[in-house]
């Protein structure tokens, strides 16, 4: 038998926010997470522990972001927002049940 | 108690809604407010979204009276046509779309109508403690 | 809103196997793979597809990889042998079920 | 056509199967080859891996007649206790313990006798052109 062995490095960037995550902000925040697709990176996680509102506005920004990781073999997947306010339109729409969620980016970086 | 708010149509309005509808509810229920936040908020985005005004403007009009609170928004934009809306299929997720589901999930009571040149939005919020 | 990022690098190892995958072999192979583990790393594709005859005992070491490889959150993924007598015995097994299996391993990548 | 090939019971010797089965079966459809070894390979391997033979030794006996293969595996190691062995559960993936599962689906026939000191295997292969 011959063996021989190779070492593929992946990048799962985290991306950490805070404050609103609303209309104003979603437009910028779909920037920015293209821009790692763009350099061929679908890997992302986006914690959301310190955000205190989104609104439907924001849920898209992370649709959007979350269909084209997916489209491309990676995946976005969420820290949870700790506010409740926060968690809210993330129930409402169901969209609780489309993204990979966990409590911390460790737990969603082991299980990757 | 009454209070009016007049916003221009863009995101960055949008953020005087909170700390308004804070003031509108001192004395009632806190934990309430983050829900009927997010409602307005949608109500509102939708007239910056889609009305076309032509002052560029909207008004907000809140009012509570036994334990309800009551939300007006209105506008001199496009009328609404509730014929042309799809309603998201929960099994499939779609980019947009989602705001008057998320609304109607949060009110009591959303009525639109048209006024001669306006869009008056009423919505209700019961203010009962938990 | 306040934005922060960084990047987590992850290895994924590919291990080229060739010849027969039988007894004699399922030892030092069982060990390899576990010398990645020991260092933490559990993502690993083992790629089959120049091993032309693979036996129980092969089969054995490949489970007990993937089973460890489970257990600690990452998985090992096979590129199936081309050779139809090194299928056999995942066909007959059922593991062909169990594996996550590809053609290429930059399938497996792209998809990890 | 007959053959007989006493092997050493160790891993390495187990690899001089696939040749001598492909001399005895000259002249047949060489696309059945491949099973065939897996299957005489998982019996030989049981008799390293449980027999204890006290010699440290098997023979394989190999008859082709009428487009059937005959193998016959002896060693005088420990008996087998067929109410031993469990069934592999196809939905619950186990390390070891698919030899006999695999041998039984790639052999027409597969028998165990123990007579004297002697263990006995006897399975057999259609060579029937596909
Ligand atoms: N205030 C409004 N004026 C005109 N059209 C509206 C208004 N609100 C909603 N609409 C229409 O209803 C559709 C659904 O609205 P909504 O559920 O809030 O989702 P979204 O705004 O994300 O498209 C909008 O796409 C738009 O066509
Ligand atoms: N030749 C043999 N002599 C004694 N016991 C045997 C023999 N072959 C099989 N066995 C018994 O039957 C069990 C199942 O055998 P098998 O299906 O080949 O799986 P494995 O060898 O991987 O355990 C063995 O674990 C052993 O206990």
């Amino acid at each position: 038998m011959k063996v021989s062995t190779e070492t593929h490095e992946r990048a799962v960037h985290v991306v950490t926010l805070s404050g609103r995550l609303d209309a104003l902000e979603a437009g910028p925040i779909r920037e920015l997470l293209s821009s790692y697709y763009a350099n061929g990176d679908h890997d992302l996680i986006v914690d959301l522990r310190e955000v205190d509102f989104v609104d439907s506005a924001g849920l898209a920004a992370l649709v959007k972001a979350m269909k084209d990781a997916r489209s491309n073999g990676g995946d976005l997947r969420l820290v949870r927002p700790t506010a409740e306010d926060a968690n809210r339109v993330f129930a409402l729409t169901r969209f609780d049940q489309v993204f990979v969620m966990a409590d911390s980016s460790a737990e969603l970086l082991s299980d990757w | 108690m009454k209070s009016e708010l007049r916003l221009e149509a863009n995101y960055l309005a949008l953020r005087e809604i909170g700390p308004w509808l804070a003031d509108l509810l001192v004395g009632h229920d806190s934990s309430l407010l983050g829900s009927i936040e997010l409602g307005v908020h949608e109500l509102a985005t939708n007239s910056v979204d889609h009305a076309e005004s032509p002052d560029g403007a909207f008004v907000l009009l809140g009012h509570v009276e036994n334990k309800v609170l009551t939300i007006e928004l209105v506008d001199r934009g496009v009328p609404f046509e509730a014929a042309e809306v799809t309603v998201p299929d929960p099994d499939v997720p779609q980019v947009g779309g989602y705001g008057l589901m998320i609304l109607e999930q949060l009110a009591t009571e959303l009525r639109y109508v048209r006024i001669d040149d306006r869009n008056e939005w009423r919505t209700t919020f019961a203010l009962n403690p938990m």
